[in-house]
């Protein structure tokens, strides 16, 4: 629509990681000028110490052990060791060459300034740079979130780390105390003990990935058993101190752990001070900022997306509001997110996905006897044997209604995730997915089987 | 004989098949309409976007005749039906 | 229904294969009264001698090629060999535990007889086992296929061999010939190649996978010749010799490949001679049971399911043949089966997998000028990026129209297929899938970029 002759944007981005790059991108496909502010690197956090990194550690991971365990499958190999220098060439190439396909698509949009450097909201809708200043039609929050740590816990970057730290460890530890047992927590957890770390996890809420289907949790925390994580659930960390060689975590009631270093994966903060959010009046809430369903903040034509925004920390869902928020801001009246059909995926070995609402979420919103649940053990399912995995297709679906959640736990069901969510957003009735039969022998056929069942109709399954 | 012939003949012969499936020998019969609502009895087939398309134009579903395969209702035959359901309410009486 | 008091079933079900035993399942759910006849193991071709077991060695030559490839990811090993016993004793492992289940679940039934033998249909409702007749108020044909040879080839079970030997082999061979280069043909060359055999593919037709989409085709063939699978598309076989050490084939035009055996995988036939079928005034063709849409033969109360009928020869075509069919004997008027909408995965390394019409059948059937294609690559997927996996997602939509075709090359892609068939199958336009941001990063994630693409709004592609 316009040019920035004047630098003067449609829109003017403050932050360039999953939300802010992705809103960027669209709005260019939408003919909005942008100015997109980033003081790091183009991308964010997602792909420089997040999403991609740790995937990368966890498909070495995945190797590892299946070099360990090949004899299982008739293939003799001998796992030697896990170089960590040419884990971290391996982990920095994939990234390295995302990034510079990130840098080409937003170079090659014509509409879209890239500005390096640290921004701040200096008016309703002028961000400062260096001393230049950008005014935008509208304003996109979007600079995200860093590791938060514990009143009284100092991270030292070399025995008591963050998850940004652990990207690029130059070995591996003989033995490490995760705290935190969510997401980024039993991830990182997987990761070490596939590489021979001793693992310790310290969570605080009773189970692992709280936040999952009480079953998901109880079959990652019955794989983890198998897999000799160690755990401690239900009890809250009390304080750390250094050892000789690295660290002694106490737990409530006294419990001690040591380990050669002390992993705090206690969750995300929004990354919100200082940068004039709350001078230009808007409004927030511990450090996060309160929008509307619309995306809106209480300030006009001040928008907010990503990891800032409550609500899942996904870098897709930062894509999605991103997305969201360039439509509106271009008239397009485009449809309100649906946080609960955003998927979900830990992975970890084994894998959890999920989409929808969990069984006590639904009971709770639809009652307890509306509420129809099936679990497919993926010990029917011929794909899953093959790979010698356990777990589980799990599906709530209300009574005569719609599935409204779907959780899997097994190696690879992230990949699950897609058809899941089609089924959870387009309210799928179990006898619409069953008269598909799916693709044998996959793993997605599990998927297929529950519908099955759930529809009154099991195939590899007894009734 | 060049055996490979045979291999030649046998995929497009199936391919063939495939296209134009084998001359039915009992008179084929249409299904009824797919019941509304995906119930697990209900025989027929719905697909949720169908089902959603049809809600928001308030089209009865056990009224529209599906164009696709195997009488399968699409959404162009629920887009159908909404437009004749509008033009016969802004017919005269 | 009834029940067997009178010998007289509601349905007499003549091969316990994927068809056979889908149809006597769901009829028992249905309360009707099942005989199945079985002369070899229940559970048929699939279980015993085809999708199970050959995906048990596929999974064994990813872990051997992981395992010789450990290095690109900074995981030292060393592939010692393929101990070709220890494979085998996988693979039947996975094979009884599955034929396990399946007895424990026709066993459990109830209504179903299970008739141990060979059977034929000596009256138009009535089948004859060792003398003993069983009569149904109807009949269903699920007698199979077997591996087919050319005129002139004789198999000999040593040097020339079919799947079913190839499933049973005690070595490794130094070097291989695979004649065809269908699903089969490919699914063993890429297996062996991972065990370190020589391979070499001849094929009539002028490309491998030739009933795929056209790209696939090539992206499949790019990859085997990265791979060192040797492959000669476009020229027929003439003949083989026995050698000193194995077999000497020559193809038109006089060329001659030597290896230790030939693997003939051109094609499966119908398993219908001498069975009866003729006899009681079943229509064929070339040895194919005709049916219509419903599955009816031309002889009342007579049904046909799985490879016996002209079309996919597929586990999953003949479980959703085998329940549609109990369905409508039961009268509950099954939809009939979209023959298009039935997904379809080779796989080998890599994967190939697709649903609904390829992009010329598309132009076929709506014209050229109204049918609109996407090629999603895989070097913009990350997680495609980490397995270090090449590929694409191709869609295939009709203007202003729903998808109609998807068609996907990569490791791990068939798992991506159970998403692909709900969008083929529910007539999803892109716009509709675009909507739902994929989990990031997941290699599903490229069938949503795809989508985005697709609608017009690119995320991590260019437009
Ligand atoms: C270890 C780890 C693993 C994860 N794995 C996954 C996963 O597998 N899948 C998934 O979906 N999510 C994952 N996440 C979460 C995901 O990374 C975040 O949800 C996502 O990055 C949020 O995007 P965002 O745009 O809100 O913020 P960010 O990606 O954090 O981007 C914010 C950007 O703003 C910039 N910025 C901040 N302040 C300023 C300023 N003043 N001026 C200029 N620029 C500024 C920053 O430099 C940064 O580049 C993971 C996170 C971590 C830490
Ligand atoms: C090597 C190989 C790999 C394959 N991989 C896949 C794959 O990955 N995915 C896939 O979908 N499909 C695959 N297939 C195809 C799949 O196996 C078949 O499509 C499927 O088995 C067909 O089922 P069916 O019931 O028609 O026949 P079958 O499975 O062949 O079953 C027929 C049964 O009838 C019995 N029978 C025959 N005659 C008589 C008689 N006179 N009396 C009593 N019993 C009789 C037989 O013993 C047999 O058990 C593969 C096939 C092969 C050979």
């Amino acid at each position: 629509m316009s040019e920035p002759n004047d630098a003067t944007f449609d829109i003017v981005i403050l932050g360039g990681g999953s939300g802010g790059y992705a809103a960027a991108l669209r709005a260019a496909q939408l003919n909005l000028s942008v100015a997109l502010v980033e003081k790091g690197k183009l991308g964010g956090t997602c792909l420089h110490n997040g999403c991609i990194p740790t995937k990368a550690l966890l498909h070495a991971a995945e190797i590892a052990d299946q070099t360990r365990e090949s004899e299982q499958f008739g293939v003799k190999a001998e796992l030697v060791g896990i170089d960590m220098a040419a884990v971290n060439s391996y982990k920095d190439g994939v990234v390295a060459r995302l990034y510079k396909g990130l840098q080409g698509l937003v170079g090659g949009a014509k509409n879209i300034t890239f500005v390096a450097g640290a921004g701040k909201l200096v008016g309703k809708n002028v961000v400062e740079v260096d001393g230049k200043r950008y005014t935008g039609r509208n304003v996109v929050l979007a600079s995200g979130s860093y590791a938060k740590s514990l009143p009284g816990l100092e991270i030292d970057g070399e025995r008591v780390i963050t998850s940004d730290h652990a990207l690029t460890l130059d070995r591996v530890p003989a033995s490490a105390i995760v705290l935190g047992g969510g997401v980024i927590g039993v991830e990182f957890a997987s990761v070490w003990k596939s590489f021979g770390v001793d693992v310790t996890i310290i969570e605080a809420l009773p189970r692992l990935v709280a936040a999952e289907d009480e079953e998901s949790s109880k079959a990652l925390e019955r794989a983890f058993r198998k897999r000799k994580i160690n755990f401690k659930v239900g009890k809250p960390f009390e304080k750390v101190e250094k050892t000789e060689n690295g660290v002694k975590v106490t737990i409530a009631g006294g419990e001690t752990v040591e380990a050669e270093l002390l992993l705090v994966a206690v969750g995300r903060g929004p990354n919100t001070a200082n940068l004039g959010y709350e001078e230009q009046g808007v409004k927030m809430d511990r450090g996060y900022v309160l929008t509307d369903e619309r995306l809106r903040t209480s300030v006009p034509n001040v928008y907010a997306v990503g990891d800032i925004v409550p609500g899942l920390q996904l870098a897709h869902r930062g894509f999605q509001q991103g997305i969201f928020v360039a439509e509106e801001i271009a008239g397009q009246n485009p449809a309100v997110i649906d946080e609960a059909g955003i998927p979900r995926v830990t992975y970890s070995d084994p894998e959890l996905a999920s989409v929808g609402l969990t069984e006590a979420k639904a009971k709770e919103q639809y009652g307890a006897d509306k509420v129809k649940t099936y679990n497919y053990n993926l010990g029917g399912n011929g794909k899953s044997q093959i790979l010698k995995t356990a777990g589980f297709v799990k599906l709530v679906r209300v009574e005569d209604g719609p599935v409204v959640g779907v959780h899997m736990v097994g190696a690879r069901v992230g990949e699950l995730v897609g058809e899941a969510q089609l089924i959870y957003n387009w309210e799928a009735y179990p006898a619409e997915v069953a008269q598909l039969v799916h693709a044998h022998p996959t793993q997605n056929e599990a998927l297929g089987e529950a519908h099955l069942a759930l529809a009154g109709k099991p195939l590899h399954a007894h009734a | 004989e060049p055996a490979a012939e045979a291999e030649i003949a046998a995929q497009p012969a199936q391919a063939e098949q495939r296209a134009t499936p084998p001359a039915p020998t009992a008179t084929p019969q249409r299904p009824s309409a797919p019941a509304q609502g995906g119930g697990e009895e209900a025989a027929g087939y719905v697909t949720p976007l169908v089902r959603k398309l049809a809600s928001e134009h308030g089209v009865d579903l056990s009224s529209v005749n599906g164009t696709g395969v195997g009488g399968r209702i699409r959404k162009q035959d629920v887009l159908e039906a909404a437009e004749r359901a509008k033009a016969a309410k802004a017919a005269p009486a």
